[in-house]
């Protein structure tokens, strides 16, 4: 029955990590320093601190030593560091996420016991995965067939004594810099429909990870660490090939699908959130026309109206992300079976941005300085309308669920 | 009614558009990307824009200037913001203050401030208006409240008629603030009444004993744009260098400089939304032109149809505010504020659009362009279209 | 813990409700002779069979008859209904939440036998309720303490055998035309610290309800049927005196506090649905440019953004909803402290008016014809932005909790 | 560039303004709540408005009109759309049919068509080109599609040159349907090609057998406008009716009179604009007096900015196309789609601010001259504002 309590456990973790992120991210995160270095490398003793709080392995189950966190708790943790640093957020969530997907649900018993005992008596093992997508572009089709089949970016051939020989260059990999182990699906011979996973270790020869941010005519715009990685005949043992079925399909499917993870939706808010409560405690400080601003209607409007948006937001994600988690309460009809996932991104990342962009705006001048908080909460915001899946195809994705519109399958490539 | 340009008036424009080409824009992203605020500036920058005549353009030509109209003011703005937007704004910034001088100088003071500025092509100009805690949000009500506005203290030395005056206190985010060499203070010369009766505007050259500059602000976008706080400390100030009368500061900050200082917002944004309407049109026509994906798009379509209709209804605005302002009918000045605030709004939706058709179908880097137009942008919210910015146009009413 | 689960009592009634709502209610109202009527009486007949069904007692506690709705189960059935139509549905939300407030919280048990066997024999019964609510311009007021004190509206003066006297002009009372029972809240001598509820039945010598929608110079700008109740010594029974206290006082309070009840707001999401589902039907039909229109992307991308407005709304209003009968979900923390209904009216109000908006435009010259259901839906959504309390002053008092600001104590008059 | 008006801009401009106050506005929300969509019009409206010369305002001076330029046309939408803007538009409506007539009529045709129509004082002018399967939004890709456009069939009687012609067919939401006395009418006379290479415009005058006039539609907005369906069955037609050659429909329809059309609704929704201020202007100023919770409001004020800069930019992009159609340079027509655009949206959000401003703390019955002008604005969606029409303008580039 609908019940909107927070577990206890929910509600601790919440308060654990705000409490960390106000203790040891905000000084350090907020510090002039770091807000006018552009390159805001990230903090890795942050990152560290948070992993010995159990953030690394958050979603890793129980049995394999993580804490078991279901989406929704993900969500939530994901919110309180991400109003601390998204870096840190962003990092932590996808080795978290990635943790249950690879460890829990991919590798058999003997993958785990390599690279389990690794994984969790290292504070700085991330992970990291190359997901086999459909193409990225294809939201610009909106309702129309392809005209193409489909290729892999990623070829993987076969050797004689089951090992793999991998060549090509994915997208985008979030932590792909910084991960020691690495999930990768390649097309068997390039093939689309016959996609296999394996584990690479960082360092493998024939894989290099290509820095994207060091693109001259570009800057970086996604958050955290990723790259594209370039294999060049990687050989992979056969003891490596991770299980495609199973466990996984469903996260890996749901991860292709979805194209916006509420856990990201969730960081999304985080900022607004820390954007927000910086403009509240400003406003409540600021004197100006002899009041105090936030007793200014001007102001009370705009602090209203992020709220009313962070609100509405937060609550859109936590439904996206339950439901994520328990699929029968789109069977049974108690939510809607439009693609919630994808809704809660456009929604969140369009709300959030226009809602930093007015707690900025309470700053007046000071809202543009980087050596403040609020000129990198807005940029941060920014990012979230275009990264990686932009806006412009989410809601094609979504019309194409409100036309009832399914591709017809295609030819392999 | 007759839109038609004069020969002068498109020689001017034609030939900021060359400047803008050749020596803005190769400029532009370079200097954005400078981490230090004090180091984004170019002074070869101001060095060929002078000699072009742009740092002088509206300095009377009996004072070495080009004396052009508001139109032409216009037309300059729009060229110089397209190859970029904080390079324009150094110009016309010294152009505002100008118009300042030229309304509230002295024949006599107009050769001590306006002919050494016209004559070195490095001098640039600056007003002090800003403190920490009266910023364009002290318009907030009441703004008759004695305690609102500037603070910065002007006390004379003695009594008598005509004698030095001491500066003390602080200004923050000056325009020009760390590279002009002739500054306008705003200053309080009677704390007990609004400072609409006891404000007096004074001329201090750099240099003055007890005037120094302090940090320069390390902003999001305009990083060429230098912005800085001005510390006074016993800074004596002879009376010759009062602008207007002794409290009469805020008259003279309030004569032409104001619908200039408002309407130069509108041109400038116009510029940007011209450079973000070209970068998007040459995106759309050159990206992925096999399968032509956003050629045949309409998500695309409409977003370019939005920006082209909102920067072609901001160019509309500017060019009337223009004409009105140089034919001084009744509005200008109302409608010069209603169109800085229009000009927040539509800048910032087409650069956003922009963005958003560089993102395509998303990204892992940024067009960074795009990102710089959209970061100059976001200036406008904190300078034309805050809600301070808003009320004006109706409190005056 | 969190759940998103219908019951199947809620699913129940809202399939039953869909399905009159499909085979009674739309023929009916979507008839061109009905939508073109600009005086649109309330269709009776159809609110009677709904009464028939359950829907006008669907607060009432099951012990005297009703079906015990909870505040949640109340808005899925008024969406429904509101999608076949508005008069229907807020004129049965009414009655049945006064049911629950007036019947079950409110009444001595003699009061009980005196008036529930009339309510429950008679589809026609309705009730009324004249809130002495804050006033309703405080709002305007925003961070500022009242330099007046506030009025009670009516005034009650005591007669010597206990039974008292009414005189005064309420504000607008919904479903005061209609109804055969009101409660009224007068102050005693026109005091507001001491307020008493009074039972009124229809008919009563000394009550007049005054018809806003004759005014000249206005048009009607609410929903249902509605009126300013006139007292003109009106004598009103000891036995009549309403309690105060005890269940109903938590009602009344988040009555008057809220000022946007979920279920109203379910209502206006019921109207967008409406218009929504007519879009999209009318999009798979209608060929232009050769494909049907729904396969242009400007239609799919009017459509995404309608169906994403809608489903965060839905489930902001759920939030409110089951969090209104829930405050406890608010003391632990696991929801904000917001004042959630006005955040999800204001919301709501907004987001539905552009998506029934964005509708309409999928019609092209269809969308404004009155003789077509979509002119209907905008009217009515629009109407919702401002009726009887409107956006502007909601989203102040949202900037009041914001702020912290709580008026202080003022003197009685 | 000057935005003087001359002496005769401003006399047609005041004598706009007082028909609007005098004869237009008091008839305005009377005719708006008339039920029987075909019992809102007013004859007596467009009988003094003849004799007044706005009927005939651009008909060439020796065909007995008043030929005026393009910014007298726009200053009399503006005034007569602040009376009411379904009147104003019944006016400029003819004008638009003018603007077509002179562009494609042969001197026999002028005096066949044009003297009669400026002769009679209740003469109006429709043309008819939606149908139930080719309205607006035909023009989604593709266009070049024969099956898109104009069904309406005019058949040759014979294949003689100079042979009448038979039209059979149908059109709906046909302006001044159910008043006019010519229209226009643009038929399919080769269905094998796309609409602009065989479509033909007819001149047909109400009362030609076969012709008829169906149901008029019942619109939430623009009550006083009419517009109707018009049905031919069999319909014969001279061939001296040709407007323009045969299969030359689509360039006579894309004259003069397809700028003045996206033109005119700019300058109409302007008008309703003004009217908006005007109204909200008022009740701020006159409502609950006593403790000024309007006039101290800064959400209200807010709102009133708002209003007043989007009319001021829309009055802006309004006279600049003005002028550049006068003036016939290159960007007018497309401007002119562009400001189409952009009024619906100014319109829109000025109306409903209004209606904001008119619901104060909430209220149970609405202001009905508010309630009107939103009405009459979401018109513009499907008018002016749709998807169709914004991609219209980018993929003229």
């Amino acid at each position: 029955m609908y019940n909107l309590h927070l577990t206890p456990e929910q509600q601790e973790f919440r308060d654990t990590v705000r409490d960390f992120v106000e203790r040891e991210i905000k000084p350090a995160i907020l510090h002039p320093d770091h807000l006018q270095n552009f390159a805001k490398p990230l903090p890795m003793q942050l990152i560290d601190q948070a992993s010995q709080m159990g953030l690394r392995s958050l979603a890793l189950s129980e049995a394999l030593g993580g804490a078991g966190a279901d989406t929704l708790t993900s969500c939530i943790v994901a919110e309180e560091l991400a109003a601390g640093d998204i870096g840190i957020a962003v990092t932590l969530a996808e080795t978290s996420r990635l943790a249950r997907l690879m460890i829990d649900q991919m590798m058999t018993d003997e993958q785990r016991q390599r690279f389990l005992p690794a994984f969790t008596g290292d504070d700085r093992f991330h992970l990291a995965f190359a997901l086999h997508a459909p193409d990225a572009e294809l939201g610009w089709k909106y309702h129309r067939e392809l005209t193409e089949a489909p290729r892999s970016k990623l070829s993987a051939a076969r050797q004689s004594n089951g090992d793999w020989i991998v060549n090509g260059t994915t997208g985008f990999v979030q932590n792909a810099p910084l991960a020691k182990l690495t999930g990768v699906q390649a097309g068997e011979n390039g093939r689309a429909d016959k996609i296999i996973s394996l584990l690479i270790p960082a360092g493998a020869a024939g894989m290099t990870v290509r820095d994207l941010a060091a693109n001259a005519d570009g800057v970086k715009w996604f958050h955290g660490s990723g790259g594209e990685l370039v294999f060049t005949n990687c050989h992979v043992p056969a003891a490596n090939v991770l299980a495609d079925g199973g466990g996984g399909a469903a996260t890996l499917e749901a991860i292709a699908a979805g194209r916006g993870s509420p856990v990201m939706s969730a960081m999304n808010i985080g900022i607004a959130r820390a954007a927000y409560e910086a403009a509240v405690t400003y406003a409540k400080l600021r004197v100006q026309g002899a009041r105090h601003i936030i007793q200014h209607q001007a102001i009370g409007n705009i602090l209203a109206d992020v709220a009313i948006k962070i609100e509405v937001a937060r609550n859109m994600v936590r439904q996206a992300a339950w439901a994520s988690d328990h699929p029968e309460v789109v069977a049974d009809r108690s939510v809607s079976d439009l693609p919630l996932q994808t809704v809660a991104k456009v929604f969140t990342s369009e709300a959030m941005y226009t809602a930093t962009e007015e707690a900025a705006e309470c700053f007046g001048a000071m809202g543009v300085m980087l050596d403040m908080p609020l000129a990198k909460y807005v940029q941060e915001a920014r990012v979230f309308l275009h990264s990686i899946d932009s806006n412009n195809v989410a809601k094609l994705r979504v019309a194409e669920a409100v036309a009832g519109f399914e591709r017809g399958a295609r030819a392999p490539a | 009614m007759d839109l038609t340009l004069t020969e002068e008036q498109q020689a001017w424009q034609l030939k900021a558009r060359k400047f803008a080409a050749e020596v803005l824009r190769p400029r532009s992203l370079e200097r954005d990307r400078i981490t230090d605020p004090r180091a984004t500036f170019d002074w070869e920058v101001i060095r060929e824009g002078s000699r072009l005549g742009f740092r002088t353009l509206v300095v009377d030509k009996k004072y070495g200037g080009h004396g052009v109209d508001l139109i032409t003011q216009a037309l300059v703005i729009i060229e110089l913001a397209k190859g970029d937007s904080a390079m324009a704004k150094t110009f016309s910034q010294c152009w505002k203050w100008t118009h300042l001088l030229q309304g509230g100088c002295t024949p006599q003071q107009m050769e001590r401030f306006v002919r050494p500025f016209a004559e070195d092509e490095t001098f640039l100009l600056g007003q002090a208006g800003t403190e920490p805690n009266s910023g364009s949000d002290h318009r907030l009500p009441p703004e008759e409240d004695p305690r609102a506005g500037w603070r910065l203290k002007a006390e004379p030395v003695d009594s008598s008629e005509g004698a030095d005056w001491i500066l003390n206190g602080e200004k923050c985010f000056i325009a020009n603030g760390s590279v002009a060499r002739l500054f306008l203070i705003g200053t309080r010369t009677n704390p007990n009444v609004p400072q609409k009766e006891g404000g007096t505007m004074f001329a201090v050259p750099v240099g003055t004993p007890g005037m120094r500059i302090g940090k320069v602000f390390n902003k999001s976008g305009w990083r060429f744009y230098q912005n800085a706080e001005l510390i006074f400390e016993n800074c004596r100030v002879p009376h010759a260098n009062v602008i207007g009368k002794v409290n009469g500061g805020h008259g003279v900050r309030n004569g032409p400089a104001r619908l200039f200082g408002d309407f130069e917002l509108g041109a400038n944004a116009l510029g940007i939304c011209d450079a973000a309407v070209e970068m998007a049109t040459h995106f759309v026509a050159t990206h992925w032109p096999r399968n032509g994906y956003f050629k045949d798009n309409q998500a695309v379509q409409l977003k370019l149809s939005e920006m082209h209709m909102l920067t072609e209804a901001l160019r509309s605005f500017v060019l009337r505010v223009a004409a009105e302002g140089e034919a001084k009918t009744g509005n200008a000045a109302n409608n010069a504020i209603l169109l800085q605030n229009f000009a927040t709004d539509a800048l910032q939706r087409v650069t956003a659009l922009n963005m958003d058709i560089h993102a395509g179908a998303g990204v892992a880097t940024m067009h960074a362009g795009a990102d710089k137009l959209e970061r100059d942008a976001v200036i406008w919210t904190h300078l034309a279209g805050d809600s301070v910015q808003r009320m004006k146009a109706v409190r005056k009413h």
